[in-house]
């Protein structure tokens, strides 16, 4: 007898910023990322709920998390900011259409397909 | 409270031109939009306005100064009248601007670069470049809408 | 994070003497001691520098200027090394000081004025006052403690 | 038949103190104070449960309206603020010793004896 097992294990990384994203703390983000990158993980779920402050630096870095990502056929998904005033910014960028986006991370992870 | 600004305010700051420090932007901003009464969505134009002055800041420190230490950032905070509106000016003496560069990025596609001048463009009521002898100056108005409840 | 301020880091602020803006200054010491890491009882320390500085402030408006409008503050907050410690320089052209007038207040008898001063010497490390041509010149000099746990 | 009717009326005035109580916002305090003598209140509990600061021309108020409570046989009790560095500075002053000081405005208001 054969018995052949396939074992799939899928990764999907959740990463809770809380306070502010700008330019000064945009390194330590895109770092931790690297890290994990160099794990192989290529689905993640950037949780902004309690994100206080996000500038164009901190755009950048999830920006290119997010092609890394698709380029392997990986995705990262969005959870909004409480703060309407950030949510707004998201929304003038377009970010809320690039990104999938969701309320909760629980709903953000139950999307990836599998 | 009466909002007419009493003649002109007029608030400076000059600090260190290094991402760590453009936090106290932000902080300086809320204090002054505090302590203006009634204002119109006193969040998302505290939040806009930081941002925009944070974007002009983070380009100075990152392409004018090239991240270069020592260097210093100048601001001035202006309360104007007739309509109520605050005006920031923001100067610095590192490299010139370039402003036939591209800025507008490509909605469409998410890209890297190329949001922090969009963004300063689409937060502020006007927004303005010049260069003045070894000063780069970059002045962004934006103005205060008192709500109407209390009238 | 190294907290060492990597050279000397030094912020300057410039206001309208007027009671109104002084919340400002506030948010500013927030906003610098925010990017100083472990900071032991950041709250007490913030408050309290935050106290220190407005009464300053609100002694130059109501005594230095005598509440007249129009007159400017100017400050100066520096981060030192060797111990980390903040510095707080205080600058007007009012009225001079008489440093000879008693500032200590009764406390076991609860009185009307007199506790500015108390307060900014209760909640400092030093304090100093010095004519300087037309200029006031307040200083005062607050440590700010790391907490040792992470250490 | 003779009835006496004696109609005892205490009234104690609470005055909830939210957010600056600083030199430019005493006098709005001051003069809302002022109204309060005018009409005879000698009784009052000052609830700083949601003071965020308070600096020296706030405790001058608070010590005129006490000074003028007393000498009319009337108090004012004080409710702690929560902010824990704010209470060191009533501590710092003694106004915690000078002033009575609860942890709740029902019980300020419970502790004037009639
Ligand atoms: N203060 C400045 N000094 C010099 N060049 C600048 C400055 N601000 C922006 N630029 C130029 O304009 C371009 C667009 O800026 P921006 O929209 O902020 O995007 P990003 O900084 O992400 O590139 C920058 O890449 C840079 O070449
Ligand atoms: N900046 C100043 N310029 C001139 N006089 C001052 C100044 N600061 C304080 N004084 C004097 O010192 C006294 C004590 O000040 P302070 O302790 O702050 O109490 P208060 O301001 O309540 O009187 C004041 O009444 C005033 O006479």
């Amino acid at each position: 007898m054969n018995i052949n097992v396939f074992d799939i294990v899928i990764r999907i990384v959740t990463l809770e910023l809380e306070g502010r994203l700008d330019a000064f703390t945009a390194p330590q983000l895109r770092s931790k990322l690297d890290e994990l990158q160099n794990q192989s993980v290529i689905r993640y779920v950037l949780d902004l709920t309690n994100l206080e402050f996000m500038d164009s630096a901190g755009m950048a870095v999830m920006v290119t998390l997010l092609k890394h990502a698709r380029q392997q056929e990986g995705d990262v998904k969005m959870v909004l900011p409480k703060l309407e005033a950030a949510r707004r910014i998201l929304r003038l960028t377009r970010f809320d259409r690039v990104f999938d986006t969701f309320e909760t991370a629980e709903e953000a992870r139950k999307s990836f397909s599998i | 409270m009466n909002n007419r600004a009493e003649s002109e305010i007029l608030i400076k700051l000059e600090l260190p031109a290094d991402y760590k420090y453009l936090n106290i932007l932000g902080s300086l901003i809320n204090g002054i939009l505090e302590r203006i009464e009634d204002l119109e969505e006193p969040e998302n134009l505290a939040y806009g306005l930081q941002l925009a002055v944070h974007e002009i800041c983070t380009n100075i420190v990152g392409h004018a100064y090239e991240e270069k230490p020592g260097y210093r950032i100048w601001l001035e905070f202006r309360l104007l009248n007739e309509p109520l509106r605050i005006l920031v000016k923001v100067s610095d003496t590192g490299k010139e601007f370039q402003s036939d560069i591209e800025t507008a990025p490509d909605l469409e596609n998410a890209q890297v670069h190329g949001y922090g001048l969009f963004l300063v463009e689409q937060l502020t009521d006007s927004f303005e470049y010049r260069r003045d002898g070894l000063y780069n100056r970059w002045t962004i108005e934006k103005a205060l809408t008192i709500s109407k409840k209390d009238i």
